[in-house]
């Protein structure tokens, strides 16, 4: 399943890469999302993956029973789920307040920083 | 006799959800499809509660799969009156036998 | 420009002023104290342990050549600061002035005597930069500031050649001390960097020395007061090139490229600067010209190893600092007392004006090279010394006597003409005579030109032998200074000198023209720093246009390449593909997950309608969580799905605002998708590689074993999350933090509106 | 209310006098509660319609199932089928239930109910708009959820002396 | 000595949390100064620390390494974390006039700390994953700080930066995904251990250069720095000062840090790589300040072109090379911060920073040429200032490495430094001004002038005394070199004796 | 292979195949709120997922992903079929000003 | 937002879903949820009470401006983590006092930890909800 996995994390990446390049910065966001669980799921499967064993400490045992997860990369993608959302929150109030200050939300259009007539030979 | 009993009821409660899948998929119209989604699927999921209630069978246990249930019927109707309601402000007429057609692409 | 705008309210400076001199004076003092000693033959050495972590050490020298050298900058430089006090009198920025000018004076006094490479290069810096500052005075106007830019910018390129140079000859030679290198002056010029060091030493000289072709920036540098000019560029600064050859002389001259560089460079720019000079009517630019010619010739004698040769260098330094320090300031005079420094206008000064005539003509005799001032000695010399070149000696020897014919036409345009010529023109202001502070300078510097000329033993012995034996090691091959030597050879090119300056002086108005159109036929370096600058920018531009057009995109398909290349082109280059992978365990539920992010993926790329796009996010959302389902992560399930609840939130609010996607035609970007599809199998190449090496789990096992017994925790993943690890989401909750107060802070900052 | 909580008081109280928490020990304290409860009733002097209101929460979970399991079957049919046999309609049913809970209660198990959908109360919360399945009469589909689900909601959970 | 390292990072939290909380009053200005200098106070300690006993670590929670998160300071790592508390004082002091209310009451302060927090933390943490949060730290609040002001050039500028740091930030939490896979660790020493017993070397080289990659955004190096000068010339100054100062070192502290302990094993080809990507940096970014007409998109390129040298030290990887980035480190920090404060007053004084319409600060305005000139002709690399000797050991180094190429590319940038340099000096200092009178400090209220001035000439102060007594920071720079490429005592520090 | 392990087996296809045709319908849509009960199924579909991966396990601890998800996943419903009122009460605004 | 059904909805809701979230957050250190869960949780119940009723009345609900709530939880966080200096231990050492130990039992614990993950949990309410509110207050 580590494998398949992998070829969907490429999958993620891909398309994700794709909505990152496009005009509309509105896809950027999407791609980010996308992207952000892509990373999200190299963690995990980079700490191997065990079905159906969550680390959990059954009441009177010292540890737990039997193989279970990883808790680990649990904690790390965990971690990084809120991180992302952060992330995410932060970048598409950028967007939206972009539209509402520049009027536009293509990035060819956005050119106050670096504006366009600036030549300065 | 409870293993059989919880098995009938996942069994049931996994076919609602695909019975409910093809709702969504099939059914003429948003109104319909949501009859399909809220009760089809709430009741799908219902069932394979039940049955892991009756699998466990251990109080506390139990009590989280009424809690699910309990949660699932407070909130879909809920969910299914909003999307009506935007529906119908969308102007999406219902489906009725005498037109074939799915109306307008919205949005 | 007219730097004496000022000369309206001759406020005194007070002590602002005379500090500086008496710096100036207490330092020549003490340098002619040591003077004897130095005749003798000794050598003071002073150390300061500067950064001994890199070798490098504030090591200071007095030898003959940095005593000359010292004895020049001191001495001139006391002259020229009692002379701005006067000349800049009142001016508001001349405190800034005079800060400068002593601050440039005491770098180069430190270039002079600094035995440390390093050392001597954090003084020859200084003097760049306090000399930006003093040439840029006139930062009112483009051209002062375009000259001040001019200056530093050729300097400054030269002394990063001179700095490379340094670094490779102290790691050549094991050492920075300069001293310890010349010692191996055999082993030096038998290394294989030699040639190097010696281009890129070169390289700084002739730039600082203005040598042609980067002999342009200096006849701008006159941008600055006179003063400064009378300073910089007769005596010192311009001298510091002349001066590290010198110094670096013992050590690496006598090879075949030392020999021809110098000669040829120097008696090209001699000649070239005497012909430029001629054509000015400005008597500061024709004086700068003057300049160049001095330090061609200069260049042109460091090429030797001769005693003539040297003796000459050293009395012809001494020389033309004298006279052309005096000269300059003597132009400062009429400038300050007329308004003007136009030749073809000034005319009778020489009876309002007596002082300053005196003083300008004894400068210009010494310059003409008349006996008995020194510059006739300096001019015997300077035949011998061309005489007794190895190779061509008679192409050079014409080339030098061409030179100083059109000197002595000089000497007579600057420093008769002004004075002695009638021309009936109205000068902008009444000449009057400057004032003793002013007249000093020129006084004294002309009067020691000739007293040593009638009295030559006393230069021979405090300056010239001692100069002579820094350069060769020993006074043996010093020559005599002396006016009489007998007819030979350099007097009858003397009188050849005379014949043909005369002439030249009488015909430079007639020449003037034809000058001019030689001039002009020839490489205009000038024009050419303006070419370049413009050439700079235009590239500059360009370049930046290319690399940082201001489109999103384009940065992020730059990133996306890059990182395509890191990590495939890596995996290829370091041969890190991972076998075919083993599918064998995959069951339909694996598949039907993977087939439902997928599906979520690609759909979100690819729909034109914003909502189908936030859907199918939403099914990706589901699909990861169902894969933390499935693969034992409750927790991190129930993250993902209320993290991906809220992201529908947000952007379901969000979008209540924004427009469709695409406002204009689909969005179909092939190239985009060829390398989007590249980067996701490099991912996944690297994946499954990563996945092939075998997991070591010992920090999970000593979470499973540790978490109930010792941090009492029986969800191993939240005792990690708030106990093991609670510094990263200690950090993490910070993330949040911030990431709420910005958001907040971006939606309230623009809309300015009531905090509720 | 006060009885509600009364009554968990004794299934706890049951509980820990039995020193067990299990799935029977549960259901038969809060059985115990209510029928003594309902004994001291005239000593306490509570003069409570809780006895009644139990009853009718029980009868509109049971009525209520049943609802659900008998219409799902009709919207079963229709998905399987191929063709749509339903004919569906919305219209508007007046409302008689007045509080929140009441309204909450009614509109949520109406779209629980299959072959019915609450689309929207009015304003004024007098009229409820409904998507129904198999509207070849829709008054008669009206009639049977307000004499049906909505007078069990009433009678569950408003107060109408 | 557990405390020694954590206090510098639990500070500027804790600073933050007051300092918002009391944001509608003055206090909370006052918290953030008074917050950095006991920070200062506490870096001065671990610096004393460190000197005393040469690498110190502690680990977080009471958990030994490598199970918990290991804090660990060495030479680099204190002399940072000492540079950042002087900047942090600096900027918060020159906040006090610069930061208006309304910017306090968004939480201006509190986005400040927690930025110096996040990079504290960087500089400290001995954590690989930990790293990642504090570059998140940082981030975040940087683009809060970024865009507080919501001018349309600074949402413009904003949407560059989130979005070309969001993609590194997620190759960062991807390559520690991928490195965890090979090693099972998070700690950087453990891996920097374990990462030699990996059998696919070449996968490592990979993975080192997909961090290469992430950190070369972060420190805005050759083809990856568009963000820096789309972004930097357009918060408040002293958020572009702590920018400049700060952010992209912290890019460049995490490539020495892991290309000095971790991706040490294919030198021959990684570090050529980052030869290549410093000379590039170099050239690009000092052209770029070359087409630039305004006195902050100048100073923003030239820290791309500064980050070149940087990463020269490194590529070279010669104990003199890697003392030289360490040296050009604290040097810059000083010094470009600086410069944009300074660019602040500019824009206070005369209107602009836009050279066209400024001019006459040298006549009016004396006090501040002297400020400005300090720190512009130490980046243009004069004697005896800062730059100079940052600027002679890396060329000094590649001379010795015989990287002829390297040494003539990093001079000639020198020199169009110089250019960009006296650019601003001529533009806005020499050059009368375009209209009206000159501007002269005396504009200011006594009060901003304190508060504006002040820090600048601290830190000139510190440039200053870094050109003319050089030894004692060069013979740092070396011993924090030879640290960094032996990581024997770091490992063991670390590991607890495990080496 | 007990009897609730083939009923697992096949309860879990059974739930991606409704997942899966609920994802048919919010590829094609076409109207949005089409589009949003294909979203809500599949939420709902998720509970019971994660009901069978709680039997399947024998560990309780996914019930409570069930739990969360049943009180909170409708959320996303609620919102979206705001944005889809919203958005056309925001239009009519728009023609409205636009006609005047 | 004028849905009788949904202000309804909500007014149980809301209420429900805190509730629910302190659940998970205290149990989160033995079973699933903690902190960041609950916290999140503990916020859906104020968005949903602002998308039903507008921000103004989910404003007034909860009193304190959402940004304060999250600051506060940073701080509580920290201090929860500064705690264990006064023990001579390390940043984020968590202490322990058990209330009621017995022999096989350790009793009910009150702890730093879970301080500390009460401050998460504070962080993450406040963060989302201030990100939330004033979102829907520029629409
Ligand atoms: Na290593
Ligand atoms: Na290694």
């Amino acid at each position: 399943m580590e494998a398949l996995l992998a070829i969907t994390i490429g999958v993620l990446v891909a398309t994700s890469v794709y909505l990152m390049l496009a005009r509309n910065v509105l896809r950027f966001i999407f791609g980010l999302v996308l992207i952000s669980n892509a990373a999200n799921l190299i963690i995990f499967v980079s700490g191997r993956l065990t079905a159906g064993a969550p680390p959990l400490i059954p009441e009177g045992a010292d540890g737990p029973v039997g193989d279970v997860a990883n808790a680990l990369p649990q904690a790390l993608v965990l971690t990084a789920i809120v991180i992302g959302f952060g992330l995410f929150a932060f970048a598409l109030v950028l967007m939206f307040r972009a539209y509402t200050t520049l009027g536009t939300l293509y990035s060819d259009d956005m050119r106050i920083a670096e504006p366009r007539t600036e030549d300065t030979t | 006799m409870i293993d059989l009993a919880a098995a009938v009821l996942v069994f049931l409660g996994a076919a609602m959800t695909v019975v409910a899948g093809i709702g969504v998929l099939r059914l003429p119209d948003v109104f319909t499809r949501m009859h399909a989604a809220t009760k089809v699927g709430t009741l799908g999921s219902g069932l394979i509660m039940a049955g892991a209630a009756l699998h466990f069978a251990d109080p506390a246990i139990v009590l989280r799969c009424v809690l699910v249930v309990f949660f699932l019927l407070l909130t879909a109707p809920i969910g299914a009156h909003m999307v009506g309601r935007a529906s119908l402000r969308l102007g999406i007429t219902p489906w009725s036998p005498q037109q074939d057609t799915d109306p307008q692409k919205n949005e | 420009m007219n730097d004496t705008a000022t000369a309206t309210q001759p406020k005194g400076n007070g002590l602002v002023g005379l500090i500086p001199v008496g710096i100036a004076l207490l330092l020549f003092g003490w340098f002619l104290s040591l003077a004897p000693a130095v005749a003798e033959g000794q050598s003071l050495r002073l150390v300061w342990d500067w950064v001994p972590s890199l070798g490098i050490a504030m090591s200071f020298l007095l030898d003959g050549l940095s005593l000359t050298f010292a004895l020049l900058i001191s001495g001139i430089g006391a002259l020229v600061l009692l002379y701005s006090n006067t000349y800049l009198a009142g001016h508001p920025q001349f405190a800034r002035f005079a800060l400068f000018l002593t601050s440039f004076m005491l770098a180069m006094l430190g270039l002079v005597l600094a035995d440390n490479l390093i050392g001597l290069f954090v003084f020859w810096e200084l003097t760049t930069i306090t000399s930006y500052l003093l040439i840029g005075f006139g930062h009112d106007t483009a051209k002062g500031r375009r000259s001040a830019l001019q200056a530093l910018f050729v300097t400054g390129a030269g002394a990063l050649a001179l700095l490379a140079g340094f670094i490779l000859l102290g790691f050549s030679m094991g050492s920075f001390e300069l001293s310890e290198i010349l010692a191996q002056a055999d082993a030096l010029k038998a290394h294989e960097m030699y040639l190097p060091i010696l281009i890129l030493i070169l390289a700084g000289t002739f730039t600082k020395s203005a040598q042609f072709p980067f002999h342009f920036w200096l006849p701008n540098a006159m941008a600055a007061p006179t003063p400064v000019s009378a300073f910089l560029h007769s005596a010192t600064m311009v001298k510091a090139g002349v001066y590290l050859m010198a110094r670096m002389h013992p050590g690496m001259a006598g090879t075949d490229v030392w020999f021809w560089t110098l000669t040829i460079a120097g008696a090209f720019t001699a000649v070239f600067a005497s012909i430029l000079a001629l054509r000015q009517t400005d008597l500061k630019q024709a004086l700068a010209y003057t300049t160049l010619m001095a330090l061609g010739t200069l260049t042109l004698f460091l090429g030797q190893t001769s005693g003539y040769a040297m003796t000459a260098f050293a009395t012809f330094l001494v020389v033309h600092s004298l006279y052309k320090a005096s000269l300059f300031l003597v132009v400062g005079c009429i400038d300050h007392s007329t308004g003007t420094r136009e030749a073809d206008v000034l005319g009778g000064l020489g009876r309002v004006m007596p002082v300053t005539a005196f003083a300008a003509g004894l400068a210009a005799l010494s310059m003409a090279g008349f006996p008995p001032f020194l510059g006739f000695i300096g001019k015997e010399l300077k035949y011998a010394g061309i005489l007794a070149i190895g190779s061509e000696p008679f192409l050079f020897a014409a080339a030098l006597l061409l030179a100083n014919a059109l000197m002595f036409a000089i000497a007579g345009i600057v420093a008769l003409r002004p004075f002695w010529q009638r021309t009936g023109i109205a000068l902008p202001r009444k000449p009057h005579e400057a004032p003793w502070t002013m007249l000093a300078g020129p006084v004294i510097l002309a009067i020691l030109g000739a007293l040593f000329g009638v009295y030559p033993d006393l230069l021979q012995t405090s300056l010239v032998d001692p100069t002579v034996k820094s350069l060769l090691g020993s006074i043996e091959d010093s020559k005599e200074l002396k006016l009489w030597a007998g007819v030979n050879m350099p007097l009858i090119m003397s009188i050849a000198t005379v014949a043909l300056g005369i002439t030249l002086y009488l015909a430079h108005k007639r020449l003037r023209p034809a000058l001019g159109r030689l001039v002009d036929a020839s490489p205009q370096f000038d024009k050419g720093w303006d070419k370049f600058l413009l050439g700079l920018k235009r590239f500059a531009a360009w370049q930046t246009r290319i690399i940082q057009p201001g489109i999103l995109r384009r940065y992020i398909f730059a990133t996306f390449a890059t990182v395509l290349v890191a990590i495939g082109g890596t995996m290829i280059a370091r041969q890190a593909m991972p076998t075919l992978p083993d599918l064998s365990d995959v069951t339909f539920q694996n598949i039907a997950l993977v087939v439902l992010i997928s599906a979520g993926a690609i759909l979100t790329a690819l729909t034109s309608s914003r909502i189908a796009a936030m859907a199918a996010l939403g099914v990706v959302g589901i699909g990861v969580a169902m894969i933390f389902i499935v693969f034992s992560a409750p927790d991190v399930a129930i993250t993902q799905l209320l993290v991906e609840t809220l992201v529908v939130v947000l952007v379901a609010v969000a979008l209540l605002r924004l427009p469709v996607l695409d406002e204009n035609g689909r969005d179909h970007r092939p190239l985009d998708a060829i390398l989007a599809g590249a980067i996701g199998l490099s991912v996944t190449l690297v994946l499954l590689a990563v996945l092939e090496t075998p997991l070591d789990l010992r920090l999970t096992e000593y979470f499973e074993v540790t978490s109930w017994p010792e941090a009492f925790g029986r969800n191993i993943v939240n005792v990690i999350l708030v106990d093991f690890r609670a510094l990263d989401t200690f950090g993490e909750i910070a993330v949040v933090v911030i990431a709420a107060l910005s958001a907040y802070a971006l939606l309230r900052t623009t809309h300015p509106r009531k905090d509720p | 209310m006060n009885t509600l909580v009364a009554n968990i008081f004794f299934a706890v109280a049951w509980m820990i006098l039995f020193n067990t928490f299990t799935w029977l020990s549960v259901l038969s304290g809060l059985a115990v509660g209510y029928f003594v409860l309902m004994l001291i009733q005239p000593l306490a002097g509570v003069k409570s319609t809780y006895f009644k209101r139990v009853w009718y929460w029980i009868r509109l979970l049971v009525m209520f199932n049943y609802e659900l399991i008998v219409s799902s079957i009709e919207v079963l049919w229709d998905i399987f089928t191929p063709k749509h046999r339903s004919n569906p309609a919305i219209v508007d049913m007046p409302l008689d239930v007045k509080t929140d809970a009441g309204i909450l209660l009614v509109t949520n198990l109406i779209s629980l109910t299959p072959g019915t959908l609450s689309i929207d109360v009015s304003e004024d919360r007098k009229t409820l708009k409904l998507h129904i399945m198999f509207a070849d009469d829709p008054e008669a589909v009206c009639r049977s959820l307000k004499q049906g689900m909505e007078r069990w909601v009433i009678d569950a959970v408003e107060d109408r002396e | 000595m557990t405390w020694t390292l954590a206090t510098p990072l639990v500070l500027p939290f804790l600073t933050a949390v007051l300092a918002f909380l009391a944001r509608y009053g003055a206090a909370g200005r006052w918290f953030s100064v008074a917050g950095n200098a006991v920070l200062l106070a506490a870096s001065i300690l671990l610096m004393v620390r460190v000197l005393d006993q040469g690498v110190i670590a502690a680990q977080m929670g009471g958990w030994s390494a490598p199970f918990g998160i290991t804090l660990v300071a060495d030479y680099l790592s204190a002399v940072m974390v000492v540079i950042t508390a002087i900047t942090a004082l600096a900027v918060s002091v020159y906040a006090l006039t610069d930061i208006d209310a309304r910017k306090e009451r968004l939480g201006y302060h509190a986005l400040f700390n927690i930025l110096i927090g996040g990079v504290v933390g960087a500089f400290l943490t001995g954590d690989l994953f930990n790293l990642y949060v504090w570059f998140e730290v940082m981030l975040i609040s940087s683009f809060g700080l970024l865009i507080l002001g919501g001018n349309k050039d600074q949402i413009d500028g904003g949407i560059k930066y989130v979005t070309l740091n969001l993609i590194s930030t997620i190759l960062f939490l991807s390559g520690i995904g991928l490195l965890y896979g090979m090693t099972g660790t998070l700690n950087m020493a453990d891996i920097a251990r374990t990462l030699d017993t990996v059998e696919n070397q070449g996968l490592v080289t990979v993975v080192a250069m997909m961090f290469m990659v992430a950190f070369g955004v972060k420190a805005a190096v050759f083809p990856l720095f568009f963000w820096l000068p789309a972004a930097y010339h357009t918060p408040a100054f002293s958020v572009s000062a702590v920018f400049a100062g700060l952010l992209t070192k912290v890019g460049v502290y995490a490539l020495i840090r892991m290309f000095t302990l971790v991706f040490d094993g294919d030198v021959a080809f990684t570090h050529q790589i980052l030869l290549w990507v410093a000379g590039l940096t170099m050239v690009t970014g000092v052209l770029g300040a070359a087409a630039q007409n305004d006195m902050r998109k100048i100073l923003s390129f030239h820290i791309v072109s500064q980050i070149g040298y940087m990463i020269m030290g490194l590529a070279l990887l010669t104990p003199l090379a890697v003392a030289g980035a360490v040296f050009y480190l604290v040097h810059h920090i000083v010094v470009k911060a600086n410069l944009f404060l300074i660019a602040g007053v500019a824009e206070r004084t005369a209107g602009s920073t836009n050279l066209d319409r400024i001019g006459g600060l040298y006549k009016s305005a004396p006090l501040l040429a002297i400020l400005f000139f300090i720190p512009a002709f130490s980046l243009a690399g004069f004697p005896p200032l800062s730059g100079f000797w940052a600027k002679y050991v890396l060329v000094a180094a590649a001379i010795e490495d015989q990287g002829w190429i390297i040494a003539a590319v990093a001079l000639l940038v020198g020199l169009l430094t110089i250019f960009s340099m006296t650019k601003i000096w001529a533009e806005a200092f020499w050059k009368p001004h375009p209209e009206g009178a000159d501007p002269a400090l005396s504009q200011l209220t006594p009060q901003a002038r304190r508060h504006l001035l002040i820090p600048i000439a601290g830190l000139a102060a510190m440039t200053l005394v870094i050109g003319f007594s050089p030894d004692p920071f060069v013979t740092f720079a070396k011993d924090a070199a030879a640290q960094l490429l032996d990581p024997t005592a770091y490992i063991t520090t670390v590991l607890g004796g495990k080496a | 292979m007990t009897l609730m392990d083939t009923v697992l087996t096949l309860g879990f296809a059974l739930v991606f195949i409704g997942v899966g045709l609920a994802l048919i319908r919010l590829a094609i849509g076409p109207t949005l709120p089409d589009r949003v009960v294909a979203l809500d199924q599949m939420t709902v579909s998720i509970v019971a997922f994660c009901g069978l991966a709680a039997i399947r396990s024998q560990d309780a601890a996914f019930l409570d992903v069930a739990l969360v998800l049943a009180l909170v996943g409708f959320l996303a419903t609620v919102a979206l079929a705001r944005f889809a009122e919203r958005a056309v009460g925001r239009r009519k605004a728009q023609e409205e000003e636009e006609n005047t | 937002m004028n849905s009788i059904i949904l202000r309804v909805g909500t007014q149980y809701l809301c209420g429900l879903l805190v509730l629910f979230s302190l659940y998970m957050l205290i149990r989160g250190h033995n079973e699933p949820g903690g902190g960041f869960i609950g916290g999140l949780i503990g916020s859906t119940g104020f968005v949903l009470f602002a998308l039903a009723c507008g921000t103004a009345d989910a404003r007034n609900a909860l009193k304190v401006m959402p940004q304060n709530i999250a600051m506060a939880g940073l701080g509580i966080a920290l201090l929860a983590g500064i705690f264990a200096a006064f023990f001579g231990d390390a940043l984020f050492t968590g202490q322990w006092l058990f209330i009621n130990e017995t022999a096989d039992s350790k009793g009910i614990p009150i702890s730093t930890v879970l301080f500390f993950d009460i401050g998460v949990y504070l962080v993450v309410f406040g963060s989302i909800l201030s990100i939330v509110f004033a979102m829907e207050e520029e629409i």
